[in-house]
């Protein structure tokens, strides 16, 4: 009856603004969010930055232990290190935005093609385990908005609490004792495709390349070496995925658009496609897309235990043998990864929702 | 004429409205609105939503900037000045809200709430002056007093208001704001209130204004009316004159409708468009003609009646 | 006689919680002839919403029909199979929502929104369906029909979003159409004239109307029979005239007295509060604020005294005494 | 439709019952063992006993021994001081800062709110275990760096979840009745904001405790935080990981169980769920 305290709740204009007036509002708003993306990106940077430049030790072990002052010192020129800070800065981001991330002191090969040669095993594992968590995640979430006291919302939930209570790496452990050790289903931990032979490069993925070269052995091979890390890793992408569900479904069930269209004897089906899946979608796909963007960096400790070469193991070899640039290129590539995925689902999300796109 | 308690000289307050993507709008809520309130007297604002009537009251109370114009307390002018500059005025003014359940703090007793206006803003005051004059008020809004030690959460809507307007009377303000005190009330509660802010009116000599889109309830109430539409004043003066003679055509068909008169004047639907000069009414008005485009000032009406926004309104007296 | 469509018998909704059953009904007994307007009038609490919600059997999560029945052209609708339900939701029996731009979803446009409705209840393929839904908004004195059908429901304000609401339930060419407090959330100047549009448009639809709000003045001007709610039951039941001349229970006539203010006289208003829901009245649930109570009501329930020409009161009382 | 105010009797009645929920007594009996653990342990959690190495579970060693022949129920017992007040520490010191940095953004909002959200938003996009390893990288080794990692992991946690849960009473009435008495900001967030929601912040509370536990062992899987042999539950079930496939599961299982007891007892506590998004556990 009253007005909202502060915006009045003056109708928009009518929809149909001229088509120029329309691009530009889109360009100005594209623009907004690319420089968003640029800060974070910077700060990012700033972050590594400063670590690379707080560890203090690259030159001493880049030198060697019975160096004299003297070697040090060139060695500290031949990296500009006595440069100003933001100097080394400037020639740091430069570095990256040229893709060079340093060399590897253990592989002693770029850190850049170390880790393309890794991403996408890491990928592949993610990508895996998101479908593994889609496969339950979801039909349970939308069946326990409907039935809130039902079997599938106990299930759910008691999945999901056990997912959020267990650590993704000794749940690891535990699925190779039972199902390695104990009944020999599955393969050892010991990467992809044991010794079978890689399928031709096309996407990094071995599933996909497998089934594009048509060599489905090769392609059930991997699926069999892919199944305990993904399950494993599943474990942890799947609760948010079912409580976002179940809420958001819930929240569209309760709605009076819902309860109107059932009072119009809209089928069953209908109403539940249209109108509350259609309305409970943008935030579940929202949370699918920012846990792959976030499991990609997340995946570390589940590779480590199945020792899936991916950039996660990577990183803690590296770790282990005072790699840092190494350390640091995985780092910065997963940030960088998780806020594109940010920006591509913020984009989406203003596509999808009329409410935001026509105003 | 004494000095008013409160004066409000040419008020504005423009929003950012963000409509759509990168499509900014800015939309005058409150575009140049004036009024007084003398002591001893009731001034009722009245109008749809979004003419703006909230918003004045929260400007008047500093819970918001306003963008331009002037808000003088008791002859100073308060809207300029910072939370720690404005506090001392405080206690001068105070505010009832129109949502009684929402208007207080659930962890608190009535009891607690009531005496907080009274900790900051008459510190003078030791505990015990604090606790006669919670009691005061609680007894003069008729408040059970098996209810003070009570939750919130214990208490009916219309006893709620009653301890929000005790509340606002306990640091003796001289101006006590009502934005929309009975529009969340149900009808059987919303008389219980009117009838107690009719007996305060006399009682206490302080000047109250008093929100609402609920016509009859600030019939019942108001000495003076101020008319609201999109932010704009369009009519002003003595309510008994306004309710029994409306000039502006917006004012006819407001009451015609509060009366559920379908013959009276009525308006035609609520366009998107604002017109960017003359009567904002315009594309709404039956009597609308191409002059209703030039600027329409505030002129006044024939001895003291009040002023009108519309050639119309003040033609009739002037040919 | 017109045939009766709607009629509910001792109606009784309960919804069990952690801290025992809430009974919002507590037996509720109307019923709706074919082509007339019925409004049910009661404050926050009365249960007038539930009422609608059980008669399209739309009750909220955990809530049953716990006591009587209600039945449409004689059939009991608490025992139709889910085809049958489906098929008497819209198509009989439509409904329009409080909060207009809520009730629309903000994902589709207009028009999409009334081709569903038009295709679940009426034959026809889409083009028939999309034809319909811009007949349905003419004569709703909606300035751009055309422009409306493809806006989306923020677009709209709440008289236009109420207009097409109106379109929408009208679509399905109910023989009943519920209306849930439908002006209250729009503004004074809108309010009279979706009420006006509302009443001409089921007239020439020849449709019933059953009508709620929680203003008695709105109520009175549009229904032509009216049942006035309180604590989950029907305490008085008349035609309009009856009702607001000559109103024979205490609650309708203090509703009364608060309804008209008069300027310089004292408002009047209903002491007490709403009896909790959490247990089932035997006993009139008015006592405690009525000021003509005496032992009888403390005593036995209220009988349901019901005059020669149809106007039902549930007090102990014989003949109220004005004043 | 509901009746207005719900009778109170019903409350007091559970209240009673919601404190012994197994929850809570799980969680009673390892705050136990963190205080007195070290000092009932049978065997010498840091002196190893190679002889009998591997040893399974037997009357002597309930938990079995592991590859140096640490007794596992010993260094289990006694790693449960480790965990908790290693997480507790941070928890206190990250959400303290996180808190109070919520409750300002969402009370002054404006600038603040903007630039703070953004700040969250580039530490929450560096994945946990990576961001430790890069802060480990910088900081090096030990206590107190897994400490500070802990921390600045729910530093933004606590920014975002108590700014969310006091956003919506910052327009409420009952706040700009108290501006209106002449409270100042830091009057009104202290007196009214963080009392009505010390519910949520209780539950964050707890759910972030187990969160950080996980983490904590988490990072010494790896080898980071705490050194063996100091016995800490992640760095146990390390040691015992290469023996796994061997079919060796105890040195590894039972810190594992440790872990998931501490998180149930933990999250059992509140029933709200941190949907803990991305954000999520190892």
């Amino acid at each position: 009856m009253s007005e909202n305290d502060t915006v009045p709740s003056v109708p928009s204009r009518a929809p149909g603004r001229s088509g120029h007036r329309v691009i530009a509002a889109w360009g100005r708003f594209l623009i907004g969010r690319l420089a968003l993306l640029v800060l974070v990106l910077l700060a990012v940077s700033l972050l590594t930055f400063g670590v690379t430049r707080a560890t203090g030790t690259p030159l001493y072990v880049a030198v060697g232990q019975q160096a004299t002052q003297e070697m040090i010192d060139a060695r500290a020129e031949a990296l500009g290190l006595d440069l100003p800070l933001w100097q080394q800065y400037s020639n740091y981001l430069q570095n990256l935005l040229r893709g060079n991330l340093g060399q590897s002191r253990r592989t002693f090969t770029p850190v850049s093609q170390d880790i393309a040669e890794r991403l996408p095993a890491t990928a592949e594992l993610v990508t895996f385990s998101i479908l593994v968590s889609l496969l339950w995640a979801l039909p349970l979430g939308i069946r326990a908005a409907r039935k809130p006291k039902g079997f599938a919302a106990r299930i759910g939930e008691g999945l999901a609490q056990f997912g959020v209570s267990v650590p993704g790496f000794w749940l690891g452990l535990l699925l190779i004792f039972a199902f390695y050790y104990l009944l020999g289903l599955f393969p050892a931990p010991l990467g992809r495709l044991g010794n079978v032979p890689r399928p031709p490069f096309v996407t990094g993925f071995f599933t996909v390349d497998a089934l594009l070269a048509g060599q489905v052995s090769t392609f059930l091979t991997a699926l069999w070496y892919l199944a305990l890390p993904a399950i494993t890793l599943s474990f942890t992408s799947a609760p948010p995925i079912f409580r976002i569900t179940r809420s958001s479904v819930s929240g569209a069930l309760r709605s009076d658009f819902v309860a109107a269209a059932r009072s119009y004897g809209i089928a069953h089906r209908l109403v539940m496609r249209r109108h509350v899946l259609r309305n409970a979608a943008p935030p579940v796909m929202n949370l699918v897309a920012m846990t792959f963007g976030y499991l990609i960096g997340g995946a570390v400790l589940v590779e480590v235990v199945f020792s899936w070469p991916g950039i996660g193991l990577y990183a803690v070899r590296a770790m282990d043998f005072s790699d840092y640039d190494a350390v640091l290129g995985v780092v910065l590539l997963s940030a960088v990864i998780y806020v594109a995925i940010y920006f591509v689902v913020d984009l989406v999300q203003y596509l999808l929702d009329p409410r935001l796109r026509e105003g | 004429m004494a000095e008013p308690v409160l004066s409000v000289r040419d008020l504005h307050m423009t929003y950012r409205v963000r409509r759509s993507i990168g499509a900014v709008e800015e939309v005058r809520g409150v575009d140049g609105v004036s009024f007084d309130v003398p002591t001893g007297t009731t001034v009722g604002i009245v109008g749809e939503s979004g003419s703006g009537k909230s918003t004045i009251g929260r400007c008047v109370l500093g819970l918001t900037r306003p963008t331009g114009g002037e808000i003088q307390l008791l002859g100073t002018r308060i809207d300029s000045l910072s939370a720690r500059q404005l506090r001392p005025h405080r206690r001068h003014m105070q505010m009832v809200f129109q949502m009684p359940r929402r208007s207080f703090d659930p962890l608190l007793t009535v009891r607690r709430s009531v005496e907080q206006p009274l900790r900051r803003l008459r510190s003078e005051l030791d505990a015990d002056a604090r606790a006669t004059r919670v009691a005061e008020v609680l007894e003069a809004v008729k408040l059970g007093d098996d209810l003070w030690d009570r939750r919130p959460g214990e208490l009916s809507g219309g006893q709620l208001q009653r301890a929000a307007i005790a509340r606002a009377l306990a640091p003796e303000p001289a101006l006590v704001f009502l934005d929309e005190p009975t529009s969340a009330l149900d009808m059987s509660v919303r008389g219980e209130i009117l009838g107690l802010l009719m007996d305060l009116k006399d009682r206490v000599d302080a000047a109250f204004a008093f929100v609402s889109h609920d016509l009859e309830a600030v019939r019942a109430v108001a000495d003076e009316l101020v008319v609201l539409y999109l932010g704009q004043v369009v009519e002003q003066g003595p309510a008994g004159r306004v309710f029994a003679d409306p000039r502006h055509p917006y004012t006819q068909a407001l009451l015609a409708a509060g009366r559920f008169e379908t013959d009276g004047v009525t308006l035609g639907p609520r366009g998107d468009q604002e017109p960017a000069s003359g009567c904002r009414l315009a594309p709404r008005c039956p009597f609308a003609e191409p002059r209703c485009r030039e600027l329409q000032e505030l002129r006044p009406l024939q001895d003291e009646l009040g002023l009108a926004r519309c050639w119309k309104a003040t033609e009739t007296v002037d040919a | 006689m017109t045939e009766t469509l709607l009629s509910m018998v001792d109606v009784e909704v309960s919804i069990p919680t952690a801290n025992g059953d809430v009974v919002p009904l507590q037996g509720v007994d109307l019923d709706v002839r074919a082509g007339e307007t019925v409004g049910l009038v009661g404050e926050s609490g009365s249960g007038k919403s539930m009422t609608l919600r059980a008669a399209l059997r739309l009750l909220p999560e955990r809530a049953a029909v716990s006591r009587g029945d209600v039945r449409w052209r004689g059939r009991s609708v608490l025992r139709m199979e889910a085809a049958d339900l489906r098929r008497y939701r819209g198509a009989e029996v439509a409904m329009i929502f409080q909060d207009p731009v809520a009730a629309l979803n903000p994902m589709l446009t207009v028009e999409r929104q009334i081709v569903d409705t038009y295709l679940a209840n009426r034959e026809g393929d889409a083009t028939a369906a999309r034809e319909a839904a811009h007949a349905a908004l003419l004569g709703l004195d909606i300035p751009d029909p055309a422009g409306v059908l493809g806006r989306y429901p923020h677009q709209l304000s709440g008289g236009m979003a109420q207009r097409v609401n109106i379109a929408m339930a009208l679509v399905c060419e109910p023989d009943l159409l519920l209306a849930d407090e439908p002006t209250t959330g729009l503004d004074v100047t809108t309010q009279l004239q979706v009420l006006d549009l509302l009443e001409r448009r089921v007239r020439d639809e020849h449709a019933a109307l059953l009508f709620i709000s929680h203003d008695l003045r709105v109520v009175a001007r549009l229904c032509e029979r009216i049942g006035v709610m309180y604590a989950g039951r029907v305490v008085e039941f008349g035609t309009r005239e009856q009702i607001t001349q000559d109103p024979r229970h205490p609650y309708t006539r203090a509703l009364l007295s608060c309804a008209d203010l008069a300027p310089g006289r004292r408002p009047g208003f209903i002491r007490g509060q709403v009896p909790s829901l959490t247990i089932r009245h035997e006993l009139c649930p008015f006592r405690a604020r009525c000021d003509h109570v005496h032992d009888a009501c403390e005593r036995l329930p209220p009988p349901r005294r019901e005059t020669t020409d149809g106007h039902l009161a549930a007090c102990h009382l014989e003949v109220v005494p004005h004043g | 439709m509901t009746a207005e105010a719900t009778p109170r009797s019903g409350l007091a009645g559970n209240r009673r019952r919601r404190w012994l929920r197994p929850p809570v007594v799980i969680l009673a009996v390892l705050v136990l063992l963190a205080v007195i653990g070290p000092a009932i342990v049978p065997h010498d959690p840091v002196r190893p006993d190679p002889m009998n190495a591997l040893q399974p579970p037997s009357w002597q060693h309930w938990f079995g021994t592991d590859n140096l022949g640490f007794d596992v129920f010993s260094r289990v017992i006694y790693a449960t001081r480790v965990d908790f007040s290693l997480a507790l520490i941070a928890v206190l010191i990250g959400g303290g800062i996180g808190s109070v940095l919520g409750a300002l953004a969402a009370y002054r909002g404006g600038w603040l709110d903007t630039v703070l959200l953004r700040v969250v938003e580039v530490v929450q996009s560096f994945p946990v275990f990576l961001f430790g390893i890069a802060l480990f990288a910088a900081f090096g080794d030990g206590q107190r760096n897994l400490v500070i990692v802990i921390a600045a992991v729910n530093l933004p946690l606590y920014l975002r979840q108590i700014r969310s849960a006091l956003l919506p009473l910052r327009t409420a009435e009952f706040v700009q009745a108290a501006r209106c008495a002449g409270l100042g900001p830091t009057g009104v967030v202290v007196r009214h904001l963080l009392p009505n929601a010390r519910g949520q912040i209780l539950s964050l509370f707890a759910l972030t405790c187990a969160y950080a536990i996980q983490i904590i062992a988490g990072l010494s899987f790896i080898g980071l935080g705490i050194e063996p042999p100091f016995p800490e539950w992640g760095s146990m079930i390390n040691a015992g990981a290469s023996y796994i496939i061997q079919g060796i599961w105890w040195p590894s299982v039972f810190p594992g169980l440790a872990i998931v007891l501490s998180v149930y007892a933990l999250s059992g506590l509140t029933s709200e769920r941190l949907s803990s998004g991305p954000g999520g556990a190892v």
